[in-house]
């Protein structure tokens, strides 16, 4: 083989473990978010479930771009694809939605709002966009100690959040700083129930770009060989230096806005649109299209996501919920400096 | 017919709506979809072009909001939870609570607040944020705990010419029903005995009316009679009718289901304190929820926050003061 | 003379007297910012004093294409020629630097933050960014009571106020809206000491116009015809129904941030560059070399703005101070349900 | 060497610069100006990089510290006026304070709050914000009052694991000056006696204890010798220090430049109300600014907020009382 084979093949390869290992996130995620529907449904979980259905490609694409344990994270509430491919376990996922005791919030916080800050995973609060400008310091901390080499942060959003005056400061400050943030813009159409021509008024977000002075690129969503590119594309450009990069995606939410959210407001039109397709099932098609997994390979990747997945959530469920009375009742680190109730 | 608390809260805004041209909606979600939990269901269809989506842009909502009163109209603004009223904070408490000080012009908005702890919602979407905007001047709170007062507040809410910040509790939303709504009610910065006793007050407001009133239950098995007053506005704040059954009583456990630093519970005591000292058989009391954010977790938010069992076993303390 | 001379002639009539109009508020603006940093050298007046010098065609420019009594104007802080042009006296303007009682502020308020909400002139908050949607709000009223016709809403703003989560929430949602809403970006090169570099990473804030699907506009803002022709165009695109309009002019602040403030960081380079012109020097130079106006008429003018802006300053100087005695210290309308003390 | 309050607030950040390569400064107008009142004047020379500007984003500010001190630094956020700090309000109270109940996480960030009135600065200018902060669970509030508390609690706030809001007084800024820097101080969280005596106690903080020093001085020439208690710190509040001090004198009036709703006043007579009924001789008084926003001009603005003339008359009632 000449060495131009050699590349292409070795590149092809590349290509092909990326695109298998972000759809192995894309099917836990999938598989993981089903296992809780079906709980939340049975009255198992209390308080809100959100799912990222149809959103999976975009969320691994982007994770799996990240190095844990060096880079930053910021996931939101569509991102169990994309936690998986940042190294999450299910059941940490898992104790976090039933409320176990041992699970990275306690109990104290649940669903979605779960991470481990000084790993590298921020745990979300709900107000949107006030996640940017932490990844920011993050990097910026970095940058002052001299450890920042090629770390990038990278902090998730929706088409709604980019509405938050919080979004704004974030992006522009990243901007001045040049810092390697890598926004991502998922734009599923909606927030809620609120579609894009409610909530913006230009063409694509990803005109926003240029007012900031960062680098922007769009992509179609629904596409993970395409995701695995803007995102690979989009982070080197961030970890050479060339400061901020608003990724855009567009694609469909496949679900309401919570499990409890049947989600009227979305209609056979947008189902019927480009950015409708099911990324999961289109990933999938493409494994078996190129050959790179046979249908009773994909069957097996299947069954074993099925059962790690009723594993996590079978152990969470027997453990120990929190116990109000050893509970340390003190928000401060500086416990002497508490007021109220000691430490039990 | 029976009607919920959330549906008072609907039919106060569609009366609101149909009465008064210039009465208009604006907040996420609130149109076609009827809101987060349905407050606004079908009046964005009954009343076109007056029930408006608003982007995530909770500065920009009010602040809108805060324009249209001063062009003479009387915008509701619905936050999607309390919680995130903290993005528009500063347009509340800097530009809608100074303007009829500063110019002279009165600036007539409602902010609804769905506020309050559920099982479940956890830091961010269970808080009681009266203190914060009770603190500033130029602004009225109110906090109703009943049906009747959820409709009857929410109509005067509407129709007072100043901002008011209208915290709703969630947890009352669906499981507090009335057989129907007041075609009266007492006027915003009336205090309501909800439950008259001799021997102790208990001064509450919101959801903790009914926890206090579950306690009050509890002590009669006892022989107490325990009086219970519903503030229902925070700001002002009826100090005569609250001194007035401390009178009655000697004793006073104020509750609260906010954080413990500062807030109502401690503006009732202090003033009760300062006023009435020599009403007072006994130390006067607070009940706060805990100072550390709303826990997710129902084992742990049920003890977060002041319930029937707390107030009982507080009760049981101040009478042996 | 053919009707085609007529028009040409007629429109140059048209634009030398928006120029001349234009020019005199600027000039009183002028005389009336030196008035003021001389009362405040000589301690004349307690709290800050900010001043418009070199934003003068800017401002007036755009207050000339606004209708007094019709259209909503939220001036800002260095917008004294603007709220001139709008018809706002010079006494009522010193007596809210001075303190007097009879102002519209009544001395509850100072300096820059007046206006007359009712009659369509904003009483600016500090909080930079927080303006604008109270402008749309205004707009979005009249839109809802069928009364918009073709009027406007102008709100000023610095190049750092661009930079607050408040500026972009409303410029977002006016898009969204479809508001009448002209922004006006007066970039004087620094947000208090803080230069552009430190602001924002675009090259001109005007790339912010495409982000919001907005329609954007920039203006060399020492050049007054410029002004006036780059305003006449917004508004007019406003009030024909095609959105908000961003408009971005590029100018030096020819004095310090306010008078307590010498500047320091505003640097010869900064001084030689394009945008360092005296608008008003250069405004002075069209009118004579056009032959407008001769000196003798232009010494008038000038003599005749100093004689008012001294009567106004006079007068405001001699009126009498706020008494707290007599004092209404009820902050709300409702007076009923305040708290504490009852009217004198 | 005279050393004033605002001076020591740059010599604090000077030692925790030099001491801790952890500690850095983010904030408008910050770097080579030195910030709007000159508290950092020099120290972006003398520390390259570690003094930055930010852009008019009191948001994106606190978000970006908070991440910082995710990664184990220590930064200083200024505030270039305190009332600017309710559009960072959302990230203060609602991601600092929760981050270590919620992760386990330490948040240890510096909000320095250029806070209070003079005269001229009007209702954007003036504020004092502590009852915000220290409502939320998870912050320490400082509120030093002496050039000395300027410097040493300072310092501490930097060192502490957790988000302090520094509420440092503008009006002590220029005035208040003190001999030299203390090598120790007091920890946080404990209250001073800045003035002892037995006839009556007056609990303030901030500028506001300098006024009832004058006052104190005022009422001795009447015979009265009246205990004075800075609490520094409002949150924690030093019950303790205060209940002693009501013990001793059997009378309390507490004083602050805040709004009267809630606040450290309302907080401080009701636990002194609730922990310490039996040691008080005569209802426990309040006296706060008034109930509208700050006034600009200078008559009217001495009359909002509490002035030794108006603490010394309110001490009279209370003696008679
Ligand atoms: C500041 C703020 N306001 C309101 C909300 C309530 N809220 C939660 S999710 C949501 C919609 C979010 O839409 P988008 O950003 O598009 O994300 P998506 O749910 O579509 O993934 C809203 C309004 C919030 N979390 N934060
Ligand atoms: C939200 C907010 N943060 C900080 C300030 C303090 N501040 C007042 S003016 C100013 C600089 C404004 O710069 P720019 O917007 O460029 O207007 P210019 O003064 O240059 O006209 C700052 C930081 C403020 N007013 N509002
Ligand atoms: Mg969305
Ligand atoms: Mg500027």
């Amino acid at each position: 083989m000449t060495q131009r084979t050699t590349d292409r093949l070795s590149s092809e390869t590349a290509r092909r473990d990326a695109f298998l290992a972000a759809y192995r996130s894309m099917l836990y995620g999938r598989v993981f978010d089903d296992k809780l529907a079906s709980l939340y449904r049975a009255g198992k979980i209390v308080g809100g479930v959100y799912l990222g259905r149809g959103q999976e490609a975009y969320s691994a694409a982007l994770a799996h771009q990240l190095r844990p344990g060096r880079d930053v994270y910021a996931p939101l509430i569509r991102d169990q694809a994309g936690r998986h491919a940042f190294g999450e376990s299910l059941l940490d996922a898992a104790r976090t939605f039933l409320g176990s005791a041992s699970g990275p919030m306690r109990g104290r916080d649940g669903n979605i709002h779960r991470g481990d800050p000084q790993n590298g995973t921020l745990a979300m609060i709900s107000h949107l966009g006030a996640m940017l400008s932490v990844v920011s310091g993050a990097l910026l901390a970095r940058r002052l100690r001299g450890e920042l080499d090629d770390c990038v942060g990278a902090a998730c959003i929706g088409d709604g959040g980019t509405s938050t005056g919080s979004f704004h400061e974030a992006v522009n400050a990243a901007a001045v700083e040049k810092l390697p943030l890598v926004i991502a813009v998922a734009n599923n159409q909606f927030a809620y129930s609120t579609p894009n021509e409610r909530q913006f008024a230009c063409d694509n977000l990803v005109q926003r770009a240029a007012g900031y002075g960062v680098e922007g690129h769009t992509v179609d969503a629904t596409d993970l060989a395409a995701c695995l590119e803007v995102f690979e594309h989009a982070v080197a450009r961030a970890r050479a230096g060339n400061g901020p990069q608003l990724v855009v995606g567009n694609l469909l939410r496949l679900a309401g806005h919570g499990e409890h959210d049947d989600a009227p407001y979305i209609t056979d039109a947008h189902r019927k649109a480009p950015y409708a397709g099911d990324c999961n099932v289109l990933a999938r098609d493409t494994i078996v299209h190129s050959g790179w997994l046979s249908e009773a390979e994909l069957a097996d990747l299947q069954t074993q996501a099925q059962q790690e997945v009723d594993a996590a959530t079978a152990t969470a469920q027997q453990e120990a919920a929190p116990d109000p009375a050893t509970q340390s009742w003190v928000a401060l680190f500086t416990t002497h400096l508490a007021e109220g109730e000691a430490e039990p | 017919m029976s009607i919920t608390y959330l549906e008072a809260i609907r039919e106060a805004q569609d009366r609101a709506l149909a009465e008064d041209p210039a009465v208009f909606i604006y907040g996420q979600d609130v149109a076609e979809f009827g809101g987060a939990f349905k407050a606004t269901r079908g009046l964005c269809d009954k009343y076109p072009g007056r029930v408006m989506n608003a982007p995530i842009s909770e500065d920009a909502m009010v602040g809108t909001a805060i324009g249209a009163a001063i062009e003479g109209m009387r915008p509701i603004v619905e936050m999607q939870f309390a919680d995130f009223s903290s993005v528009g904070l500063n347009q509340i408490i800097n530009q809608a609570a100074t303007l009829h000080w500063r110019t002279g012009t009165p600036c007539p908005i409602t902010v609804r607040l769905p506020s309050g702890g559920t099982p479940g919602s956890g830091p961010f979407h269970s808080q009681s944020m009266e203190a914060l905007y009770a603190h500033y001047p130029g602004i009225i709170v109110l906090c109703p705990a009943t049906v009747e007062d959820a409709y009857g507040m929410l109509l005067e809410a509407v129709a007072i010419d100043d901002p008011v910040i209208f915290c709703e509790h969630k947890y009352l939303y669906y499981h507090l029903k009335a057989e129907q709504l007041p075609d009266e009610s007492l006027p915003v910065g009336r205090a309501r005995i909800a439950r008259a006793g001799q021997h102790a007050t208990v001064v509450a407001y919101s959801a903790m009316v009914h926890e206090a009133l579950l306690a009050a239950d509890q002590l009669r098995q006892d022989g107490y009679e325990i009086e219970v007053i519903d503030l229902r506005s925070v700001k002002p704040l009826d100090t005569d009718s609250v001194l007035a059954s401390v009178a009655r009583t000697g004793r006073l456990l104020a509750v609260g289901e906010a954080f413990p630093w500062g807030g109502a519970t401690a503006e009732v005591v202090s003033r009760v304190a300062s006023e009435g000292f020599h009403l007072l058989d006994a130390p006067p009391q607070r009940l706060n929820a805990k100072d550390t954010p709303i826990p997710y977790h129902p084992n742990l938010w049920s003890v977060h926050r002041p319930t029937a069992g707390s107030i009982a076993a507080a009760l049981h303390d101040l009478l042996r003061l």
